[in-house]
Order: structure tokens, then C-alpha cells, then sequence
């Protein structure tokens, strides 16, 4: 258990461990992450990054170990429950996750309206976020036709579609500028200061102490150091 | 609804090739199937026609009296599978017979006096596929009092029905086949639609995206593709009969044999079962996906 | 050759799914379609047996002499569909008959003289598709000197005939109907499996194979695909036919009616036919593919 | 045209244009590569860079303007030689392009036999290049679940299989920590210096001064600044 003290925790990981057959991706990770905090995940190609955030969406289950994401433990909740997870984050993949068959506009209306929103809300809704994003001139766009950058900056106005509670990127300026990454940052910034807890997973150190925040540094599966990084002074 | 309707033709246009595919597969099940239904239904009217004409003579006892013939006729009817009967007296029959002899009719002439008996024929309500009820009706009436004999055709007719309960039984074997191939083709085109799709089948489940808000755009669409190749498969049939019906109509000089399109409920039936086969091809690719 | 073989089985495990759609979909079409082609197989035959008895009677003018008589056998067998003949003396006609009436036979018990001519009783070359041929023959031994009448069933026969000719088209058309079906799926399951295989070829494309590196190991696996569809399809409906056969000999009183498995003709074609299907749909689907 | 002078140029572009639709990605840009030039591609997300990189092996074909490589006038090149002419490059591809339905290894080894190599060295030689980049111990695992980071290392090892006169790298450490950065970056070096052409497009100003070279500058699609780089001593 961290200096967080559980009651505050939105995530809770006890004893966690993840193998793909024999190769093992995570080891023994004990980790809670407090509400509204803003957590860097860092670690070398193949530490387990990626890993760990998809055990806390159900992207993949945990080999051993206990993990609890606002009071739901992923353990035992029910097929039926996994979209009602699902929907408290939202998730920046490092490959984009993008329908290539679906433009733009229709990618993120597509959350938007999965959660629920009033049919009528829509459009206002996802042009906003296409703005946010510096993407409104091309929501007619299929992804397979947009620049990398571009279809990233497209999965991060879909992860912040639904408000989430919970906002979960993986490398989210891997294939972005510094403009366009500060941009990005940004925004993760600022649903931070809405209340969202963010979880950022990258091996950019500069992006990190840009933003300063705590770190937990992953090797080879085993958490090795967690610490708390200030903000760099430009 | 009609906010659904345009996202089910927007999912459609994305994906043109494969439902395509998935319409003109349905269309051609549909159409062979139904071909095959067309067909069968022909044969087995022409073969009931036949059959229908089947009859018993029952030959009397040259000494048999006008009371018990009566009482006979009465006897007659009076069993359940018959279906009428008529008093054949031994002129009429002589007749008969020379009408049938034809141009040997001559052969006759010679005759001193006339050797047929009197005798009922009678009807049977018999149709292809149930011949074998005539033999026991025959039997009931050869042990009749004041019956001589009974004649049915017992030996070319069984035959014939024979052969076509014969080819009944290929034809049946034949229908399931094809109607197990049409099943199997339809769900798996959709099958493979859906394995196109899985990708952002994923994605959706990734993003929070209920079940049910996967399922029923694709359960919509599915049935639109059986809709369409139903429509399309029942539709060619219908310009291809025509098409043979006016060239029968051409050829055969006797309109004896006619040919009918599918009675409405069969072509209902064959519909029907395009929008079932649409539905179930999801249903079990929903699940093999939606599981995993 | 070896190496190539362990390729093409390697390329088979990584699309499990779709290749075993792809057999299954050939193997179900190879065995719909030559069932149909056994049961035509069967029928035809079926309908040559009927049709090959078909006869003709010719009557002698009574007053023809032996050497008349025997002149127009030699003249009638000299016409070239003839196939056989054979003199049947008046006695034996009556004889006949009296067999033909069978119960009723004690008709001609009161005949004083027997009326019936001298004839001649000619086999036709005949096929159940070529019974028009027969009207001619007759016609021309109508013609001839000594002979009083001609008589080969026209009506009963011809009505037959024209049934069995409208089935023969009617199946004609469904064969068609099936062979299209079948080219159809096939080719557009492997049309699937390459959809499926897009972005490898595009890849591959982009790496800078060549063509032909990449062409090569997908007509492998169609064809591999279709062989495979091809032996399953014919295997089943020769399991089938067995069981039909057991079933057919069990039920049929009379050994009248035998059925045949295809002729190795047949399965060989049809076989031919799956492989040429699986290349081809390899063939049309890569053009398409390689031009984008 | 630039200083470098034609005759040693193995890549010409003269007054190249791009147009998607109504969208302009590159205009004007006339460019001339030196052989065995070391080349950085920079710019914002949607500049252009993978566009122009398209041009060169035909992944794309140009809206306007000539192009030149190696000799080819890839106007004029026939179909049949389109594969000739790609075999010319080793392409590092910003989304990766591994096939995902096979392994590794085969990813690689497809490569390595489509250039024509004997069957019988193949194996030894697919499984040095694994080495190199630190892969071996994953090459009988399927792209799809391999990290970010090791993915872009089977493709960098893709990319030199076939010893190619012109290294293309789209953003070739995005998805890689430093150190793994450093190795990649040090491999193409070893192909620069063995005689191989490289260009590498990236946003990453830190790589760029970690080795130094000539930078152009892509904005918007217009060719900004051509410039060499010194590397930073460190
Ligand atoms: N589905 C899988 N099957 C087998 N091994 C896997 C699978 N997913 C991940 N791994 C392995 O687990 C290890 C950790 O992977 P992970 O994606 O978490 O790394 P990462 O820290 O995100 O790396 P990167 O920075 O390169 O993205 C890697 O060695 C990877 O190959
Ligand atoms: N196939 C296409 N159809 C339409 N527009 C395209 C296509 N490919 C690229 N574009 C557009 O052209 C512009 C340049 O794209 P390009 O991929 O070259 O950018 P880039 O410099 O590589 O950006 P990044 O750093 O984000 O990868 C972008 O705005 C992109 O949307
Ligand atoms: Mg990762
Ligand atoms: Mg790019």
C-alpha cells in the first residue's frame, strides 16, 4: 500500500500479476491511485505500461491478485457490468483504435452517443470536441487517411467524449509535435482540474517533468520506483 | 426510426462489397430453393392429377341380384377413404371396350353374346403419396357379398408410384439439402460481414458501448440483407417462370400439363425463411463473437 | 515442393476460420450439385429403359404374299434407326391379346375367326430425348408397299415423352441455376479469404514483392481449398447414395428399378469443377485485387 | 534545385505537388537527396512528411512535378517495376505495418525471401537481425501482442532485411524510450556509414541533435527550411 491511504483511492491494486503463457508481463504490483490524482506511468519498450492499464478497463484480466476501480472489484463483476466499467474512462490507445471504416465525426459521435447522450446534443457535442482537438476541418476524414498525429489528437477527443471519470493514456504525444503536445497536455490538464483522475503511460521524460506529477517507474514487470517529479520551470 | 433506418444504410454503404456479396448469396439460395419448391410442387400436382384418376372395378356376380347390388353400392360408400362410385351395367362396358380397342374394335363384332359382368367403379380418395391405402379398400370390397372380382391396376400403378414416391424421397432429400445449404451460405456470408466488422466490434466494447447497442444496428442490418435477397432471389424466380411457362405454353400441344407458380404461402414461407436465415446467421456469429 | 506444401499448410493455420468456411462452402456445393447430377443420371436412365421399349406394330395387308412380306422386312430394316424386327403371325398376335385381356381374356372365347393381321414388330433406335425421331420412321414404313396400318402409341407414348422432355429442361435449368450458385460461392469465399488477406498482400506489396510471390502462394491455397471441398463434397454424397441404395433395395419390392453412383466420367468432372472453381475465384478476386 | 549538385544525387523531386481530393498535403516542393546523405524530414502533426516519404516509393503517386530515384523517373515506371523500385528502400512505416496474422519471424523472413535471398541462409540471417534489435527472445510471438515499443523494432529489423540502398523512417523511435531510441538511431548510423541512404522523419527535435545532419522543414505542406543540424555534444 502507498502513502494514499485507501480511502480516497479510486484505483486499488493488491498482489496483481499478468502472464501471457510463460511470458510474464507484470509481476506483484501493489499500487493505489487516488482520486483526481495525475499519474505518470513510465518504464522502458515492454515494461508492462500498456499491460497495466488494460487490466483496469477489462482489456485484459489479471492473472493473480485483487484489483478495485471505484468500488467495482474487477474480480467479480459480472460480463453484463464490463460496459458500465468501461464507460467511467476514457482511454487514448497507443495504436489509436480508430474505426477505419467510420469517419471522423461518426467515430466520436459513436461514444457519445453509447453513453447516453440526447440524440439532439450530439452534433454540438462532437464538433466542440473536434475544435478542442484542432480537428473540425477534417471530421469528414476516414482515419486510414489521416496524418499519425492527426489520429491522435482523434482518439483523444474520443477518450474525453463522455466525461470520464477515469482518463487513461497511452503515449498520448508519441506521435505529436511539441505544439500539438502541449495542446493535448493541455487538455488532460485541464479534466484533471474538472475532477477526472488521469493516467498518463509514456517513456517522455521531458513530457513528464513539463507537467510534473507522480511517476511510477515500471521494469520488466516489477514497479521499481514510485516518486513524485516536480514541474520544470521553462 | 427513421434516424435507425438511415444508420443501417450508412453501415451498409460502408461496407459494400461484403453485403453485396451477402444480398446476391441470399438472392441465389433464395432463388434455388425456391426453383427447387417450384419445381417439386409441379411434379407432385401433375402426380396427384394421375393418381387422382385411379380407380377400382368392382366386377359383380353374374347372379347377383338388383337388391344386393344396391345394398353393395351402399356398402361401398359407405367406406371412409371412398370417394364416389358409379354403376358400370355390362352393355355400357362392352362399349367401353371396343372405344378403348379402337381400330381392333372389329374384334368384337364376332361376339355371340356379351361376357362382362355389371360393376362399380369406384373413386378413391387416394394421392401419391398415400397409394398404399387403395389395397386394403380393394380388399374390403373384393370380400364383399356378390362380388366377383376387383381390378385396381394394382401392377403398372404401384409401379408408377413407385418410382415417384422414389423420386419424392430424392426430391425431399434433395430440398433439405439445399435448404441446409442455403442456412449454412447466408450465415456464414454474415458471419464473414461480421468478421470484417470485428474490428470495430472491439473498439466498441473497448469504449463502453452496451450489448445491445452493438447487437441491434447489426441485427437490423442482417435482416435488411435478408429482406433485399428474398425479395431479389423470389422476384428472378417469378421472370423465370414466366419465361418457361410461355415457352411451354409454345411447345406442348396438350394443355394438360400446366405449370403454377408458388402458391402465396409457400412463397410467404420461402420469404420468411430468408429473413429467419438473415437472423440467425447473426444470432449464432453474434454470440461466437460477442463471447470472446 | 516441400517446403512450398508446409507453406501453404502454414498459410491454412492462420485463417482457420475462414478456410475451413471456404472447404466447407465448396464441399457443400460440390455435393448439391452432383447430387443433382446423380439423381439426372438416374432419371435419364430411368426414362431410356421406358422410352427403348417404345415399338412399332405394323399390320400386313392380308392379302400380301410371303415374298411381299418378306421384301418390306428387308426394306424396313434397311431404314437407318431401325434397330430390330420381328415377325409376329397372326395366331401369336391373338395369343397375345388373349394374355394382354388377362381375366377378361374368356372375351375371345366366342370369336368364330381370328381377325387379326399379320405384322411386323419393329424396334426404333430411340432415346427418351430424340422420341420425335420415331413419327418419320413409321411414316416411311407407312409408305411402303403391303403394309395396312402403322400403329406405335403415339398418343400415350408422346404424352410421356413430352413429360419426361419438360422435366428434363426444367432440370436443365436448375443444373444451371446450381452450377452458377456454386462457381458463385465458391469464388466469392475465397474472395472473402483474400478480403481478409488485404492488408498482408498490401504489405507484402509495400516490401516490394514481386507479383508473382505473392500470387503464387494464394492460387496454391485456393486450389488446395478446392481439392479438399471437392474429395469432402463427393465422399459425402457417396455415403449418402449408400445409404439411399440400403434403404431403396430394402423398401422396393421390384429389382426393376436400380440406382447408379455417378459414372467416373461425371466425378471426375465435378471434381475437376471444384478445382477450376477455386482457381478461378483466385483468378477474377486477384485481378481485382492487384489493380487497386 | 539544392546546393548538392545532380550528378551525386540518388533522390530528384522538382516541383512536386500532392493533392488528396480538395486537400493540398504538399505543394511545390523541389528537393534534391545526395547519395549516402543522412536526411531528417521535420515538421508539425500534418505537415507532410509521411506524404512526401509515399512519393518516393510510389505509396502514393504525385499530383504534379517529377521524381526521380536512383535513376527511375517514377512517372514513367511501369507496373512490373514497381516492386524493383520498392526493393530499392527499407521502409520503417509510422503505423508499423507488421502482418498481424503472422509472427515475427515470418514478418521477417517474407522480406528477406522476397528480395531473393537463398532459402538456406535465411534462417541465420533473419535471426542476426532479431538480435540486433533486441527481439530475439519474441520472434515466434504475433504482432498484435507485442508492446508499441517492440513492434517498432521488428519493423525497424524489417526494414534493413534486405540491405537496401535507401532507409525510409517514418517517425522511427516514437514508441520507444530512450535507450531503445539510442539503439535504433545507432543502427541506422551503422547503415549510413556502410553506404546506405537515410532519411527519417520525425517532430523530435532531441533525436535530430543527438546525431546531427541536414533538417528539412515541411509546414503546411510547403518546403520552410533546409538546414544541417550539428550534432549536440553531449
Ligand atoms: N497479448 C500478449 N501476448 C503475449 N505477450 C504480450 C501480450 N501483450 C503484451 N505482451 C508482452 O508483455 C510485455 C509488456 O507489454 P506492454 O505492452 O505492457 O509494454 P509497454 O510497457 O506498453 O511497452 P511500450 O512502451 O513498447 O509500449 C511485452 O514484452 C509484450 O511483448
Ligand atoms: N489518403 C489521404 N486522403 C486524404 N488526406 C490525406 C491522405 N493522406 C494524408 N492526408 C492529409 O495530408 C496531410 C499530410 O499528411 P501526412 O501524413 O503527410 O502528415 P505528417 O507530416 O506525416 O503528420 P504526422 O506527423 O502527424 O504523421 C494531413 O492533413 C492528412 O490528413
Ligand atoms: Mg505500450
Ligand atoms: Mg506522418
Amino acid at each position: 500500500m502507498t502513502a494514499y491511504g485507501s480511502q480516497s483511492a479510486i484505483i486499488q491494486m493488491y498482489r496483481v500479476a499478468k502472464r501471457y503463457g510463460a511470458k510474464s508481463a507484470l509481476t506483484d504490483i501493489s499500487l493505489d491511485i487516488a482520486d483526481n490524482e495525475f499519474l505518470f506511468l513510465s518504464g522502458p519498450s515492454g515494461a508492462g505500461k500498456t499491460t497495466l492499464l488494460k487490466l483496469l478497463y477489462l482489456g485484459e484480466t489479471a492473472s493473480e491478485g485483487q484489483i478495485i476501480v471505484d468500488g467495482l472489484n474487477l474480480s467479480r463483476i459480472s460480463r453484463k457490468r464490463v460496459p458500465f466499467l468501461r464507460r467511467k474512462f476514457g482511454i487514448i490507445f497507443q495504436d489509436y483504435k480508430l474505426i477505419p471504416t467510420k469517419n471522423v465525426y461518426d467515430n466520436i459521435a459513436l461514444v457519445v452517443e453509447a453513453v447516453g447522450v440526447e440524440r439532439r446534443s450530439i452534433k454540438k457535442m462532437v464538433n466542440s470536441l473536434l475544435r478542442t482537438v484542432q480537428m473540425e476541418d477534417r471530421s469528414r476524414a476516414f482515419p486510414p487517411s489521416l496524418s499519425g498525429g492527426e489520429q491522435q489528437r482523434v482518439a483523444v477527443a474520443r477518450a474525453i467524449a463522455g466525461n470520464p471519470k477515469i482518463i487513461v493514456a497511452d503515449e498520448p504525444t508519441g506521435s505529436l509535435d511539441a505544439d500539438s503536445a502541449r495542446v493535448i497536455m493541455g487538455l488532460l490538464k485541464l479534466y484533471h482540474r474538472r475532477g477526472a483522475t488521469v493516467i498518463i503511460a509514456t517513456h517522455d521524460t521531458a513530457l513528464i517533468r513539463q507537467t510534473g506529477g507522480r511517476v511510477i517507474l515500471l521494469n520488466d514487470g516489477y514497479l521499481e520506483v514510485s516518486t513524485v517529479i516536480p514541474k520544470l520551470r521553462p | 426510426m427513421i434516424y435507425f433506418t438511415q444508420k443501417v444504410l450508412k453501415d451498409l454503404k460502408g461496407n459494400l462489397f461484403l453485403n453485396a456479396v451477402t444480398v446476391a448469396s441470399t438472392a441465389l439460395s433464395v432463388l434455388i430453393f425456391s426453383a427447387f419448391a417450384l419445381f417439386f410442387v409441379n411434379v407432385g400436382a401433375l402426380a396427384n392429377r394421375w393418381v387422382e384418376d385411379a380407380r377400382i372395378m368392382v366386377y359383380l356376380n353374374p347372379d347377383a341380384e338388383a337388391e344386393t347390388i344396391a345394398r353393395l353400392g351402399e356398402a361401398i360408400k359407405s367406406i371412409p377413404d371412398v370417394r364416389g362410385l358409379e354403376f358400370v351395367p355390362r352393355e355400357a362396358a362392352l362399349q367401353r371396350f371396343r372405344a378403348q380397342l379402337g381400330s381392333q374394335g372389329s374384334l368384337l363384332d364376332g361376339i355371340a353374346e356379351n361376357p362382362l359382368p355389371d360393376a362399380y367403379e369406384v373413386l378413391v380418395k387416394v394421392r401419391s403419396w398415400s397409394w398404399d391405402r387403395i389395397g386394403p379398400v380393394a380388399g374390403k370390397i373384393g370380400a364383399m357379398d356378390g362380388v366377383d372380382e376387383v381390378e385396381y391396376g394394382q401392377e403398372w400403378m404401384g409401379r408408377f408410384v413407385n418410382i415417384l414416391n422414389l423420386l419424392r424421397l430424392t426430391l425431399y432429400g434433395m430440398g433439405g439439402l439445399f435448404f441446409m445449404g442455403t442456412v449454412f451460405f447466408v450465415a456464414n456470408t454474415i458471419r464473414l460481414v461480421l468478421y470484417s466488422r470485428r474490428e470495430e466490434i472491439e473498439i466498441m466494447r473497448l469504449v463502453g458501448a452496451s450489448e445491445n447497442f452493438i447487437k441491434y444496428p447489426i441485427y437490423a442490418q442482417s435482416l435488411f440483407l435478408g429482406m433485399i435477397g428474398g425479395i431479389l432471389g423470389l422476384g428472378i424466380l417469378f421472370q423465370l417462370y414466366r419465361l418457361l411457362e410461355a415457352n411451354v405454353a409454345n411447345t406442348m400441344s396438350s394443355s394438360f400439363f400446366e405449370i403454377r407458380f408458388l402458391p402465396v404461402e409457400i412463397a410467404a414461407a420461402v420469404f420468411s425463411g430468408s429473413l429467419l436465415v438473415g437472423w440467425l446467421g447473426c444470432y449464432i456469429s453474434l454470440r461466437k463473437f460477442l463471447r470472446s
